[in-house]
């Protein structure tokens, strides 16, 4: 079985500042995999990295064991298959609910192909199919920016799913959604987790419970520690930065 | 396809300018008494080339948020492609009579005719480069630019650098452009007298099929999907990164589609006034295009043609009216439209006509 | 050259012994004749040794002689009240009020003026006032008239100040090489002018490089003076640089405020600095008309009363339009662009459309020698003010309360009003601050431009240009830009001249913002964004 | 709506137009202005506005012409040369006007040449220029080349021995083309080409610094040298000021301008500048009956006894006289008879002089240097003995020299060659 995400001795430091200090960590095709940590561990900067938002000072960043991630951009990265969700949800705010995901649907990325797109009976299925699974096919037509924060969560997340990723990368999806809406978050990504793989980064620990993966506790841009939830939380050095807060 | 491209506004628009493509001519030239003035044709002609670069503007200022404070350099650009042809097309008629040489080039002393205007006097080159030219300018300075990924303001601010270190550039005499007085004195276009109402009428429908393409051409480009994602690019750039899409490839693309737009216009442009000069440059002008964009409501191509025909208008008669104050009635009218018309001319009208008809669904 | 050898000849044919009434028949030829035959008369007038002559040699040099029409006399016209009073020339006596058609100027040109002030310096070189000696030695240096050597000697013999004696022996010097003194004299002479150095001896020497005896002499003293100009010419183009920079942060730094921390893209800045200068312009009026003892203050009561007047204006921008418009940059754009073509009007209404005369007080004017380098005053005091303008700013930003409430707002909107500031109030303070700034900056500009209702547009670009490659919203920022703009465009002046230079400029800052798209210091506080 | 509005734009101007056309019923004789009021020339243009309206008001107290009140239009080009070009097209259509007086920059003129061919009207256009043009619609009542630049150096040359010339000017046509013609005529006279240094600065240029330093290291080589000066209005001050504060009086360096009259000065503590030149074909000092009628009308007209005139102003002065004078003698405003008439019309100007028009479309005048004073005006120095007429055509340039221009009849042609004896390209 190969790994899906291969990182190893990744250091990355903003003036001075060490927000990723030699952080090795692998994440298998499939796994589902949440990432938690305090404030200013590194999550988000890891997601930078994986997403080619941000070079790394040193370390290596494979994906499928082939690709060097170091190389690539944002676009780049998304086109092989990463999809990555923001902890503050980002929709496009003036397109109708439907055009976000239809934008978002897995085709050809180039200039003219984009310019000359019809859509296709299929693509609208899958559209279709999408937003009722996202529960948002009542609110096809509205524009973005008049939906609620919850649902601008689940848009993202359809958005997400639209580009069929091998890799879902998820920030805080429970943020701003009520308990009820968090458990369905939670049953999503584990459906979904199998075909494809998921890092979660959370904060609400009842949502990683729920998750019930592997766990990796990020602490000043390394690995603390790793395995179950109750593995890891029944360690002291995690007790002392992280839940003894 | 037709449905797609033709909305309400943009079909009522379009109707009244082919309305206007109509009655123009033939109220100019046809009918008796001459209801509509030679005056008046060249007028809306020049209106027409205006709303076509508002057009171009609105394109990528509108639909992809860049805001070009420079886009009257591929205007004048495109002008002067065109200008340096009629200049050509002068031949001996200048005064020196000279076979070859412009006249300010014969008293500047040139010798030969420079590199850069060989082939002019071949019509298809000039409009070749017409669109060429400022299409050129905008592909190298946007990819720089865009793919340094300068944004906002600052990107604002350097294609007004760009304007004005051209400005400064067409200003030289060295330039071999006419300096300050540009090129002027044009006698003809593909042998049509320059100065009878029928090459002017001409001219006038020119405009308008040329506004009429370019407001259809935005219009396919803004309604494909190529079009939401530079709306998704205008509402969130790094989203529109992490679905994929390689931003500067698609900004680039209306840049420099706009940027042709604009040169077209100014090439229009050049024979309905017969001059273009350095001043087409200067980033006032260029100030002046966002500002009849933004009047006329931004973002809805229709609404900028308004906006710049409104404010040329107004121009035009309030120079003549009040020529004593006429600067604080425009400089009135843009306060007073920013402060109550937040969406523009177009934006207020359709709301208030909007309250009067029942609700009917209008697409971007 | 040739016409004082002219003159040399006729004073020799008319004999040098020259009496009080040859004196006052000179006087009497003043008005016939042209130019040189004038010059003549000077000298006439001069080697009479009549003790009238020096006066009536300055009244013919301020040009206060005319020809009574009715009279046939020369008179000296005396303003008493409105009108001119003539008076005889010789015997002082009055002869009555003169209209403009009654009496005919007696005039004076260039030529004739230097000719005069040759004669003069002459006449002066034993003066009391050591300052007028000074002039006098310049002058007679400028002449090198040959004639004037031994009355030099007598006076650096007499002499008591050194630098006064200093420059005798300098204007001494040139007179003996257009003397027919021998060579050893003449080397003496090139070698006290070598010492002088300063950008016209090489001009004075150059007359001689290809005489057989000094030429070699006169060779080296040029190439070593010119060697020395050349490092000098360094300094000098450094020294044009900062003022160059000192101008774009006057007018930008206003800017940095309104434009770099609060996002606003005031287009109107350009105007506010022209209602600065137009304050400077009113000031003085009143003070020429009310109380002329004044004038060498006028910018002390000006500089603040722009910083109001701007200030205010400003104020009221913010609070009539710009405070609807936050978050929606580019709609300011289009409103300021309204406002500054309503100022510009509302200016060329009250003002006209034409230049106004702004002058310069004493301490404004003129300028001194710093080693090879003028420097004139006007430019020095102009930099010192921009730099006070801007620490007085950074410590308003960064040590006051009002500077923190300022800082909040522009940082963090909602907070600062949880916190329970005044938001509304901070912006309108934030851009009052930054329009009174560009008031000021017209006080400057005011004395070294033209004062017309077109003067805003001409900086507003330039002044863009500073704040985004210095990185807007940073006043360091604006500080680097202006001074690294102006001193790039003075360099680059020399070799390519003025256009190319500042179009290299502006292709500069284009590339620079693709490396740097944040500009020179990178923004902090609220991103300046659309 | 948007039909509607292209209805009221066809309205709007169909209303204008209308207006035009009943007040031309009237029996009034309309004169266009067709001066900037607004933008970067407004500083100078303003007032020749004014000038025109005060003449019309005069002529009019007069009883008029042709027993017809005249009626000024103005209008605001705002700086903008195609708008120079459309608003002449709106005086001469739309408001049928009889002549227009107008323009200042060559550039603004050349941009309504073709309308005023094209609609066969009058303009006269008041401002020196660099001549190389000879238009049927046009009167050039400002001085050409000949009569300001050549006689200006002869006289440095014969009172103040310069050897050594700058010229320096602001980036355009006519101080490009009088530097070619000075350059040429220096050479002429045996200056050697490294005693001429030529120098130009764009449009309203503010930092002289470094080229004001350079004209006196030039100056400094004990050659006398002199700036023959043809900056252009707006950078004029801050040079002068930093020719002031620099301390290059006139006495060292003179500067003699073209473009710089008592309007300008107006604008400057003028004590540092005492002894600098300016040749023009009027001075607001002249010293004639003719003058001090002329300005103290202005200043009563103007309602400021402060207020300055200059030499594009008694440009219009004249202008407009031979105007009337060709209306009256013709007995029509018709164009073609007034163009006509015009030729050899012969008016008072304000040096005391009769100046006529030539066949060239150009005037006769005196030259007059002058040197500035401390009270902003200009003291005269020199003059020629007779009046001048305006070349047309320089002879000082290859090009031009073989050109004539003669609107009489046989000839009637702006640009003769008589070399080929035809004329040249443009004149039918």
């Amino acid at each position: 079985m190969t790994s899906q995400l291969y990182l190893s001795g990744v250091s990355c430091s903003f003036d001075g500042f060490k927000a990723i200090n030699n952080l090795s960590m692998v994440i298998q095709k499939g796994e589902l995999h949440a990432v938690i940590g305090p404030n200013g561990a590194g999550k988000t900067t890891m997601m930078d990295i994986i997403t080619g938002k941000t070079r790394p000072d040193e370390g290596e960043v494979f994906w499928n064991e082939t690709v060097d991630l170091t190389k690539i951009d944002e676009a780049g990265s998304a086109q092989l298959g990463i999809g990555r969700k923001f902890q503050k949800p980002t929709v496009f705010e003036t397109l109708t609910v439907e055009d976000n995901i239809a934008i978002a649907l897995k085709a050809d990325r180039g200039v003219l192909a984009t310019l000359f797109d019809r859509q296709t009976k299929k693509q609208a299925k899958k559209i279709t199919e999408l937003l009722e699974l996202v529960r948002l096919n009542d609110d096809r037509a509205r524009m973005a920016a008049d939906l609620s924060h919850g649902q601008k969560q689940w848009l993202e997340i359809g958005m997400l799913l639209a580009q069929d990723p091998e890799l879902l990368l998820v920030d805080e999806p429970a943020a701003g959604m009520t308990d009820a809406e968090t458990m369905r978050t939670a049953d999503l990504l584990k459906s979904i987790a199998g075909e494809r793989s998921v890092v979660v980064v959370e904060h609400d620990m009842e949502f990683v419970r729920a998750l019930n993966c592997k766990v990796t506790v990020l602490h000043q841009g390394s690995v603390l520690a790793e395995g179950t939830l109750d593995h890891v939380s029944a360690m002291p050095e995690v007790i002392e930065v992280y839940l003894g807060r | 396809m037709f449905n797609r491209l033709i909305d309400r506004r943009m079909g009522i628009f379009l109707f009244g300018l082919f309305v206007l493509t109509v009655a123009v001519p033939v109220g100019n030239l046809a009918m008796s008494g001459q209801p509509v003035p030679s005056y008046a044709v060249a007028l809306m002609a020049k209106y027409l080339c205006y709303a076509l670069l508002a057009v171009s503007l609105d394109l990528v200022w509108g639909f992809a948020g860049i805001l070009s404070l420079g886009h009257g350099a591929f205007f004048a650009l495109g002008g002067y492609a065109m200008g340096m042809h009629l200049m050509r097309e002068i031949g001996p008629r200048g005064v020196y009579g000279d076979p070859l040489l412009p006249d300010f080039m014969v008293f500047l002393n040139y010798d030969a005719l420079p590199w850069f205007w060989l082939g002019f006097d071949n019509f298809l080159f000039a409009v070749l480069m017409v669109v060429l030219v400022p299409g050129l300018l905008a592909f190298v300075f946007g990819w720089l630019a865009f793919r340094s990924r300068v944004t906002g303001v600052y990107l604002s601010i350097i294609t007004q650098a760009m304007t004005y270190a051209l400005m400064l550039t067409f200003f030289r005499n060295e330039l071999g452009l006419g300096g300050n007085n540009g090129l002027t004195d044009f006698k003809d276009v593909l042998g049509f007298n320059l100065q009878t109402d029928s090459t002017r009428a001409g001219l006038f429908v020119i405009a308008a099929t040329a506004l009429t393409a370019g407001l259809l051409i935005s219009r396919f480009i803004t309604t494909s999907k190529l079009g939401k994602v530079l709306v998704g690019v205008r509402d969130a750039e790094s989203r529109t990164r992490f679905i994929g899409y390689r931003v500067e490839g698609f900004k680039l693309f209306v840049f420099v589609i706009s940027a042709m737009m604009a040169g077209v216009a100014g090439a229009i442009y050049t024979p309905v006034v017969g001059i273009i000069n350095p001043g087409e440059f200067s980033p006032a002008n260029s100030i002046e295009i966002v500002i009849w964009v933004a009047l006329g409501g931004r973002g809805t191509l229709v609404g900028a043609a308004i906006g710049a025909i409104i404010v040329a208008l107004a121009k035009t008669l309030l120079t003549g009216w009040i020529p004593e104050i006429w600067l604080f009635a425009l400089g009135g009218m843009f306060v007073l439209v920013t402060l109550f018309l937040p969406h523009g001319v177009l934006g207020a009208v359709e709301n208030t006509l909007n309250k009067f008809r029942p609700k009917k669904e209008t697409t971007v | 050259m040739l016409k004082k050898l002219l003159i040399t000849i006729v004073l020799i044919v008319q004999g040098l012994a020259v009496s009080a009434q040859d004196f006052e028949a000179s006087v009497a030829q003043l008005p016939e004749g042209g130019y040189s035959d004038r010059a003549i008369i000077v000298h006439q007038i001069a080697d009479s040794g009549d003790d009238r002559a020096a006066v009536v040699l300055e009244l013919l040099l301020a040009g206060d002689l005319y020809f009574h029409k009715a009279e046939r006399i020369v008179v000296r016209l005396s303003e008493i009240g409105d009108d001119d009073v003539a008076f005889d020339l010789l015997t002082d006596a009055e002869i009555g009020i003169v209209g403009r058609r009654d009496a005919k100027k007696i005039k004076v040109n260039n030529g004739l003026r230097r000719e005069i002030r040759a004669v003069l310096g002459a006449m002066y070189l034993q003066n009391p006032d050591p300052d007028v000696r000074m002039e006098a030695a310049e002058a007679v240096y400028k002449s090198g008239d040959p004639d004037q050597i031994s009355a030099l000697d007598a006076a650096i013999v007499a002499e008591t100040d050194d630098d006064v004696a200093t420059a005798f022996r300098e204007a001494r010097a040139v007179a003996v090489l257009n003397s027919d003194l021998d060579v050893s004299e003449k080397l003496a002479a090139i070698v006290t002018l070598r010492e002088r150095g300063g950008r016209d001896v090489p001009g004075v020497l150059a007359a001689f490089t290809d005489d057989p005896d000094l030429g070699a002499a006169a060779t080296t003293a040029i190439t070593e003076i010119e060697d020395i100009q050349k490092l000098w010419n360094l300094g000098q183009n450094i020294w044009y640089g900062l003022s160059l920079g000192s101008v774009l942060l006057l007018a930008a730094i206003g800017l940095a405020i309104t434009f770099g921390v609060m996002g606003v893209i005031n287009m109107a800045h350009g105007e506010l600095v022209m209602l600065g200068a137009y304050t400077t312009f009113a000031v003085q009026e009143v003070i020429r008309n009310e109380f002329p003892q004044l004038f060498d203050y006028s910018l002390f009561i000006a500089a603040p009363l722009a910083f109001l007047v701007a200030g205010l204006v400003g104020v009221a921008i913010e609070r009539g339009v710009v405070r609807f418009l936050y978050g929606r940059p580019l709609e300011t754009l289009l409103a300021t662009w309204g406002i500054s073509l309503i100022l510009q009007q509302t200016v060329r209404s009250i003002f006209g459309p034409n230049n106004r005369e702004v002058g310069n007080p004493t301490f404004m004017s003129g300028a001194f020698e710093l080693g090879g380098m003028t420097i004139t005053y006007s430019r020095m005091w102009i930099l010192l003010f921009s730099l006070v303008v801007f620490a007085g700013l950074l410590l308003l930003l960064k040590r006051t309360s009002m500077g923190l409430r300022m800082r909040a707002v522009t940082q963090n909107r909602k907070m600062a009003a949880d916190m329970g500031i005044n938001t509304g109030w901070v912006d309108a303070m934030t851009f009052g601050l930054g329009a009174g700034v560009a008031g000021l900056a017209g006080v400057a500009l005011s004395q070294i431009g033209n004062v017309s209702p077109n003067l805003g547009q001409g900086y507003i670009v330039d002044s863009f240009m500073v704040v985004v490659f210095g990185g807007a919203g940073n006043l360091w920022g604006a500080l680097a830009g202006a001074f690294s703009l102006g001193i790039a465009n003075k360099f680059l002046e020399p070799f390519a001249g003025a256009v190319l230079a500042k179009i290299i400029v502006l292709i500069f800052i284009i590339l620079f913002i693709q490396k740097r798209p944040r500009g020179l210091f990178a923004l902090k506080g609220r991103a300046v964004e659309n | 709506m948007t039909n509607l509005r292209k209805l009221s734009l066809g309205l709007g101007l169909a209303t204008s137009l209308l207006a035009g056309a009943a007040a031309a019923q009237e029996d009034t004789i309309k004169v266009g202005i067709l001066h900037s009021l607004s933008g970067t020339l407004a500083i100078s243009e303003t007032t020749l506005k004014d000038v025109m309206l005060m003449l019309i008001e005069e002529q009019n107290a007069r009883g008029g012409v042709l027993g017809r009140m005249l009626e000024p239009v103005v209008v605001d080009p705002a700086s903008d040369w195609p708008l120079f070009a459309e608003k002449a097209r709106e005086l001469i259509e739309v408001h049928e006007v009889a002549a227009v007086f107008g323009n200042w920059t060559s550039v603004s003129r050349k941009s309504v040449l073709p309308v005023f061919e094209e609609l066969n009207n009058i303009l006269f256009y008041p401002v020196q220029y660099e001549g190389e043009e000879s238009q049927r619609n046009v009167f050039y009542t400002g001085a050409a080349p000949n009569q300001q630049a050549i006689p200006a150096v002869d006289y440095l040359i014969a009172e103040e021995g310069i050897e050594r010339w700058v010229l320096a000017g602001t980036d355009y046509v006519y101080p490009r083309t009088t530097n070619r013609i000075l350059e040429a005529y220096l050479i002429g006279l045996g200056v050697a080409p490294e005693d001429i240094m030529i120098n130009y600065t764009p449009f309203g240029h503010s930092d002289w610094q470094t080229i004001v330093s350079d004209i006196a290291a030039f100056g400094s080589t004990g050659k006398k040298t002199a700036v023959v000066s043809t900056i252009n209005g707006d950078a004029n001050i801050p040079f002068y000021k930093e020719l002031g504060n620099q301390g290059i009086s006139a006495e060292d360096i003179p500067v003699i301008a073209f473009s710089v009259g008592e309007e300008e000065l107006a604008g400057l503590d003028t004590a540092p500048l005492v002894g600098h030149l300016a040749a023009w074909n009027y001075f607001m000092s002249v010293d004639t009956p003719e003058n001090d009628a002329f300005i103290e009308t202005w200043q009563t007209f103007i309602g400021d006894e402060n207020r300055v005139t200059n030499d594009p102003m008694e440009a219009h002065y004249i202008g407009f006289s031979m105007w009337v004078k060709a209306v009256e003698a013709a007995g029509t405003t018709d164009t073609d008879a007034v163009i006509d008439a015009l030729i050899g019309v012969a008016v008072p100007n304000l040096t005391g002089g009769l100046s006529s028009m030539g066949a060239n479309h150009h005037i006769t005048k005196p030259v007059l240097v002058g040197e500035i004073q401390d009270d902003g005006q200009f003291d005269i120095v020199w003059e020629t003995d007779g009046l001048v007429l305006g070349d047309a055509w320089s002879d000082y340039l290859p090009d031009s020299a073989v050109l004539i221009s003669d609107w009489r009849a046989p000839l009637s042609c702006g640009n003769f060659n008589v070399e080929t004896g035809q004329c040249g390209g443009a004149g039918e």
